[in-house]
């Protein structure tokens, strides 16, 4: 955990209690399966939230509807449980509105990527300061087994007894392609690169999005395993590391590097000169795009922040245009009740 | 009729109680330009008035064909007035669509005035004219003037250094001058406006100023006119007056709520035709510390609306028709969640896409039920485009008080139309008080009721110690945790729909106009008020014992309406759709209404609720509605 | 009431006319099958029966807490039956938690098996227990049975080589084998069909054999039962019967529809509770031509199933309530355009996500009334889980010879419920006509009405010479052109409305049950049948003046509907919402009829019915709605 | 004009009229602004048409709301004006059940990426066959001129009199990211091209992609005409040719080539070797988002084909599904009908 070390401070020096993750264990009773990877991610949160100094009250987090979604029932902070797909455009008049305020979104890959496509891209595009946690099982867990936009192409489920018949969406790939200046990807197994993640993301100022590869152990059992197994890790995931080659592998051995605009898996690549380097700030998506689309069993699977850039906010952008419009012409309301032309009828 | 020219000063002047003109062109032609000017004129010389803009439908159609046509319908009077008019006594046609559109609709005998020129055979063929009409006889029911305006206009404009095609445009400040010359208005008010807004532009302003002298004066020389009308000024309340239109009176209505709630505006919207107006109005006003959030369609609107009621802004959405049923689901999150807001929704002609410029009132049972679950929500309707001020501030008065969130019906005759009003002084407008949650509560619960209003308290994020969480999940009553408990859940459905219901104690009770009980009672809602009202007058000055009133709060209804019901034999409910008020009036009180139907995308005629009247009274055989041949005001 | 112990043999049997019997136990603990398998056993023995699952609040709550508890009713008799029963007379809790969700239902003096070994000191906690019920006399008033049901079960298998985790799922089938013994059922069905379920698994197989015999011989060799019960066989109409829930009905009879009709059936979807297992059971169906597509929301379900309607398929789209909302505006394109397809709605608890696993008819009003603009559309409703078949074949009928869409308003109760059902005979169901286009018709008009129906003709893309174009504008009768006429539109809104009036000269007349005129009709729609029909026959059994009829054609009404409720003194419309018949009847025939709302997610008991009865008879009191202790069957 | 000289026989051999751009020509009148730029769109699709020898009968245009969604009614086929954002779901539906029809979708910059923006997405995910035309305006027409979601940051208009305070989405990107298998862009203006692409993406099988840059002279005019004027376009747009190397100037002098992952111009470049070679089938879609991230000024915007592959279609599937499915069971429906279990109940 790289969170700067406390001193129960905020920014303008008053001081805050500090808090701990049973600060932010509300009271209510969890509700997932047993084995649930849910479970991890709300673990992994509840010990992020006390790091970033924030008190519990500026904090809110909204969802729509999933097994994922009932996350905010769980956090001791401002909760909003909302409809299915909906959680980013209630975030985005919250945090439009109450721009003071810290905003997670959280959501599932058919909440977020099948109703909600749309306002997911729309709330990326406008890079309003919140923060979007996706929880890719890549299966509808909570209506209990149908295969989701993220499912495999041709996976069996309730709804598709013969396969399904649609490529699947990859979501950094669409968070890429809206603008999210922030782009990351995590694991709920691997919980310390989870917090780790969770926190960049919410450190990071404008849209950031965050998909975490997360077990439903109930209807997609294992849907991660063959990268994510303890055993296979290291082969099979590559850690993004800014300013690191991209490399893999036990012994980190093994690196990516570029054959013209295509990447390539330099297996026991003693040299970093010719590997290709992260850089999660570069301006143009293009790096972000090439690790978005590398995936297992072609590639090890990249986890970490893929892409982090600086851009202006829309609720920045709309209260500088308050505050100049305020400087400009005071807020007198008679002369716009007045309109341009009055007459007067005398008794 | 035609007597010899007689000297200027000395042209027979006719008084008239009120008179109707309709100015009609193609979109390109700036009718609407045209008829603003001639209201604000009208105006400020004292008369009451009325007016009705038509815009074709949504997209330019080509020039001078029939769908491109663009009209705007005022009428004015010396005595009290609320309807735009039944019949127009003057028509302006700027070219052969417009007459052919417009002709229809003109009282027989009444005035046609034509730019001659624009009677070309390649526009009368665009118009589906075989022969011009100006010859074949087909206008011998009216005064026809045929004027060359636009080679009249042409010399005029010798002078000015302007290319032909900008000069073309100057026509429509030509026939106003001649119309303001007709009807005895000064052009010193248009001269005024024209200066301020075309201050930058020289040539374009002494371009305009020339052809509405020239139109002026062509009045004032020309034989073609034997008779100037002159109506006087009405006797109206003293005040300061204005113009204005419904939606400008909604968005500062909706401003001035914000105001006396001391709560920051937040307006989320998408924009859809009749109501876009009203986002573009409120996005001039940041320094009000409004906020305006054009989103990606209506859905997300509303969900932003809640989230911004949900951080303790006076949240606003708007749409119409299609918009509203794109939002019924997440407005229903607002009634779970017990959020305070206020959705807009400018009625046009439906169902589905139908007829986006044209109005109706066809939305009130989508307002009252189109949602899933007993879902009982708060309606209000506007009656004329400056109640549209005053209703807005209602809405959120009762949404801050209930806690509900809040349809506000207007509809495309009420947020287009527009009328004189008395500028209200804000001081004599109430504060409007909310209910945020006592932040020292311990064990904050955040669905524990105020006893009398069953609101819950408003809780906002960024309140220490009332952390809490929400949801559209049936929740238990006081903590608001999920429960699926059976009692529970009737209970909370009993609340939502009292705390509602409640409201009937806290609005004003139905007024009526007319006697306090008799034959018959005319009720109507929204933008039919005018019309109903003039009917009902009407009725009585010839003796028949007709009262009429206007519902404005919807749902719940006024608290003394059954009893008003009671009190008439007959009740007649005039709609504009197929009987939606009707059907809530005979469900609640088993009064046996009679509703009265139009479905034309039109308003009423005041005529038309009259002939109905009579009917009903049995004072004549039953009555259907006559289109006539082309009633069609504007675009195709 | 303790006796000596008799032989086997001579257990001491007690008919009984009707019994009820709930199995209750964790969402792991197989309550779901065990109900099932008693069912059809008991079915197959030939009693009438009914049932009602009840599951959790859709996630996997953790293993023995409240809101994990999932349970299984089922009523069974040797006369009709129409409901799951008002209160069961059995119970079996596999945990604490079941025993406390459930036991506020059991009748007083009813039977109670638990299974013991789970009321642990922890398991006890998890339900909320302070102390074990089973010591401290709270269960006084039923008779207690407390069986060591887990370490039986396990002592039976001991020779099965499975983890002994495994083994633990068996305990359903021990229960299963014991209620069998109880009520002398025969074990075979479920031998079989354990054997092809199971057949590809001996061991597991072989467990749960194990263990229902194990159960069924306990009971037989124990002393723990004084009493066994027999319900004998029904006499029910003869014929080839099966079980079916409402969903399955609801299923078939659209695919028997696309048989009748001779068209592909096509159905999109976005899954959704209660409704997703009708998307689940017709994509097993691709061998029939039935194409299915889960589509990114509801709103893209309706445009599709509108494209494969415009193209010439049978389209079908299904949800709940909010789904319903969604699909609310494009729902108004096909009403528009006039395109012929069905829309279910499982209607579940609202407002918004309200209680998804709970049943109500909260949704007649939106079906009715959720749409911009005047949008009149054809709504039918079955009235048991089996006649969801029958309906459905309805709603293609309606929908395919006026060109309307149909809403098919099910709910959670009929979609899950489930009932004996004698199989239909395919032929005897007659096919369904569709209007295609004549394509040899020259100057093709895509809205030129059949002056009977007053359905427009259906001429799909692929048609040589019929191309032409719709929309969501309002369009000119017969061309389909784009229209902006009053007069046009209001004629095409007056079509559409007397389209789907026209369908009541289609319908059958609505039937009553009971005398022909009378003191009281109890009027209802949907589900609530069942319980309606009984307590009216129980009302009649008593000598009181009580009729019943249910209404399935909600839009439009039976013709006859206003003549039945004026040959009743009274009418009262029991149903699981705020009174949304109710306002519909009194609108339209301004009848006084007294509306009995219950909203607590739960179908209604034959006892409340009776009891509301009486109150309206003036033979009691004013009656409420009496939940219970925690009346809650299932998850919280 | 590519399109292979016509015999005036379809594929299986039987005679089919010879079709003109008049026979697709509608009698409906057309009602856009006089100079819109839907003309020429309308026009060189009409002359399309008839090169594609499909019956007309045969053909369904579908659409949502906006100016350019009237374009339906102009065309002599089987045509849907149907609602805002919605026309993707109803081709879906179309083309699923009836996969023998060739179907087009028209929309607009709103219709298509605000309201209608996740329809788009899963159209294009699920590769259906259909060819989608998007008119980008960047603005609101048929609502009078609110900013879209493809409009600059910054942009004054009726809804954003302070100016826009969003980034606008690519919709080339977009496409690419949801997977499309054929995207293209052409220029109302450039008529030839225009026509050129239009045919090539409806003889794609599977989901083509088309962004019209459409100029609207009411409310938007000359969106484009920094890069389209005839005087400029040879040096401010990129013409893809497959298997070329990317070249723009009046004498194709200029160039792109890849430093790293990131496209740079060579101006003045005599050698095509060093330059980045233009392939729209290559499975990886880096290249293509190359393309879609280069813009005026920096870079010349591209105009053509920027991604053209194959891919498994989802009526294909669905259809394959079907005829499996009854060579495995034959339809019957007593069997089914009477369940796993019955019982008969005698006299
Ligand atoms: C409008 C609406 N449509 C459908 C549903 C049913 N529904 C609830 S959650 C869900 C999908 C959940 O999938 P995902 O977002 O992946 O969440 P998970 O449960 O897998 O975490 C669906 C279809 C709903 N609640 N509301
Ligand atoms: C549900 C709904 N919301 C809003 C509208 C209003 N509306 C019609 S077209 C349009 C946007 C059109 O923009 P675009 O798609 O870019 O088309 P263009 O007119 O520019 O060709 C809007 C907002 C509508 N018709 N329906
Ligand atoms: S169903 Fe799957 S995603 Fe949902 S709680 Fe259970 S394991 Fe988790
Ligand atoms: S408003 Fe713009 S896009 Fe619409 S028709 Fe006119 S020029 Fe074309
Ligand atoms: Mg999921
Ligand atoms: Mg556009």
């Amino acid at each position: 955990m790289t969170a700067p070390a406390t001193n129960g401070k905020t920014g303008d020096g008053e001081e805050l209690p500090v808090l701990t993750k049973k600060d932010f264990t509300s009271d209510q009773e969890v509700r997932w399966c047993p084995g649930c990877g849910d479970y991890a991610i709300l673990a992994q949160m509840q010990k992020m939230l006390p790091d970033l100094k924030i008190p519990r009250e500026n904090i809110a987090f909204i969802s729509g509807i999933g097994c994922s979604s009932r996350f905010p029932y769980y956090v001791e902070t401002y909760g909003f449980h909302s409809i299915h797909g909906r959680a980013p455009t209630i975030a985005t008049g919250l945090k439009l509105t109450r721009p003071e305020l810290t905003v997670f979104v959280v959501t599932g890959d058919g909440d977020g990527l099948s109703i909600g496509g749309n306002h997911l891209l729309h709330a990326m595009r406008r890079n309003l300061d919140i923060t979007i946690i996706l929880f890719n099982n890549r299966i509808y867990g909570l209506t209990k087994g149908q295969f989701s936009p993220t499912s495999e192409l041709g996976k069996v489920t309730k709804s598709s007894p013969y396969g399904t018949t649609e490529m699947p969406l990859n979501p950094t790939r669409i968070a890429i392609a809206a603008g999210a200046t922030f782009v990351a990807r995590a694991v709920d197994r691997d919980t310390k690169h989870l917090e780790q993640v969770l926190y960049e993301a919410a450190q990071h100022k404008g849209t950031s999005f965050v998909e975490v590869y997360q077990n439903c152990n109930i209807f997609n059992d294992g849907a991660f395993a063959a990268f994510t197994d303890k055993d296979v890790r290291d082969d099979r995931m590559l850690y993004l590391e800014d300013g690191q080659p991209l490399r893999f592998g036990k012994e980190r051995q093994h690196g990516i590097k570029l054959n013209g605009f295509l990447p390539e898996v330099e297996w026991d690549a003693p040299e970093d000169a010719e590997l290709l380097v992260h850089d999660a700030a570069t301006p143009h998506t293009n790096l972000a795009n090439i690790l978005a689309h590398m995936d297992y069993p072609d590639f090890p699977v990249p986890v970490g922040i893929f892409r982090r850039v600086e851009a202006p906010r829309y609720e920045e952008m709309l209260e500088e245009q308050v505050q100049d419009a305020r400087e400009r012409a005071a807020p007198e309301f008679e002369p716009l009740l007045h309109g341009s032309e009055t007459w007067r009828v005398n008794d | 009729m035609t007597t010899e020219s007689p000297a200027r000063q000395d042209r027979e002047v006719q008084r008239l109680e009120r008179v109707t003109v309709r100015f009609a062109g193609d979109s390109g032609d700036g009718m609407q330009l045209t008829g603003t000017q001639f209201t604000k004129t009208t105006a400020i010389f004292g008369n009451d008035l009325a007016t009705l803009p038509d815009f074709p439908a949504e997209i330019r159609a080509p020039t001078g064909s029939l769908p491109g046509v663009s009209g705007f319908q005022i009428s004015f009077s010396s005595s009290d007035i609320r309807t735009p008019g039944d019949q127009p006594d003057a028509l302006v046609a700027m070219n052969p669509a417009a007459l052919k559109t417009n002709i229809g609709d003109l009282r027989p005998g009444g005035l046609v005035i034509v730019d001659e020129e624009e009677f070309s055979r390649s526009n009368l063929k665009k118009a589906g004219y075989e022969q011009s009409p100006l010859e074949d006889g087909t206008l011998s029911a009216f005064q026809v003037v045929p004027i060359n305006i636009t080679r009249q206009n042409e010399l005029a404009l010798e002078e000015v250094d302007l290319p032909s095609k900008q000069k073309f445009q100057s026509r429509n400040f030509y026939a106003l001058g001649l119309v303001l010359w007709l009807y005895g208005r000064s052009i010193e008010p248009t001269v005024k406006w024209a200066e301020a807004r075309f201050g930058r532009n020289p040539a374009v302003l002494d371009a305009n100023l020339r052809a509405l002298k020239a139109g002026y004066n062509f009045g004032d020389t020309t034989e073609l006119f034997q008779v100037r009308y002159e109506v006087p000024p009405a006797t109206v309340e003293p005040g300061l007056y204005r113009h204005i239109s419904g939606n400008e009176a909604t968005a500062l209505g909706f401003l001035a709520a914000s105001i006396k709630a001391d709560l920051p505006l937040f307006y989320a919207s998408y924009p859809i035709t009749p109501a876009s107006d009203v986002l573009h109005e409120l996005s001039r006003h940041r320094n009000f510390g409004v906020k305006t959030f054009q989103a990606e369609d209506e859905i997300a609107a509303m969900g932003a609306a809640i989230g911004a009621a949900y951080g303790g802004s006076l949240a606003l959405t708007g749409t119409s028709g299609p918009g509203l049923a794109l939002k019924s689901e997440a407005l229903n999150l607002a009634i779970m969640t017990e959020l305070p807001l206020v959705v807009i929704d400018v009625q046009r002609a439906g169902p589905s896409t139908g007829m986006p410029t044209k109005t109706e009132q066809s939305d009130l049972l989508q307002a009252m039920f189109g949602r899933n679950g007993d879902s009982a929500i708060a309606i209000v309707a506007p009656a004329t485009p400056a109640d549209c001020f005053h209703m807005a501030i209602e809405a959120y008065r009762i949404a801050l008080k209930y806690m509900v969130p809040v349809i506000y019906l207007s509809d495309g005759y009420l947020g287009n139309g527009s009328e004189p009003w008395k500028i209200p002084d804000m001081g004599d407008i109430p504060e409007i008080a909310s209910h945020f949650a006592d932040p020292s509560t311990t064990d904050f619960q955040p669905y524990k009721r105020d006893p009398e209003t069953l609101a819950r308290p408003w809780a906002i994020p960024g309140t220490p110690g009332l952390e809490h969480r929400i949801g559209g999940l049936e929740k238990s009553s006081e903590t608001g945790d999920i429960s699926y408990e059976p009692e529970n859940h009737h209970k909370m459905t009993l609340y939502r729909n009292n705390r509602v219901a409640n409201i009937q104690h806290d609005i004003p009770p139905l007024e009526v106009q007319g006697p306090e009980s008799g034959d018959l009672l005319v009720l109507g809602w929204g933008g039919t008020y005018g019309a109903i009202v003039s009917a009902a007058e009407n009725a009585r000055a010839q003796g028949k014992s007709v009262a009429s009133a206007q519902v404005r709060y919807l749902n719940p209804f006024p608290a003394n309406l059954g009893e008003v019901l009671s009190r008439y034999d007959k009740v007649l409910i005039p709609e504009l759709n197929m009987g939606q008020l009707s059907m809530l009036v005979r469900a609640k009180y088993l009064v046996d209404a009679v509703p009265f139907n139009k479905i034309a995308g039109q308003p009423f005629k005041i005529a038309e609720i009259e002939a109905k009247i009579d009917e009903v009274l049995g004072l004549r055989g039953p009555y259907e509605l006559d289109f006539g041949p082309t009633s069609n005001l504007g675009g195709a």
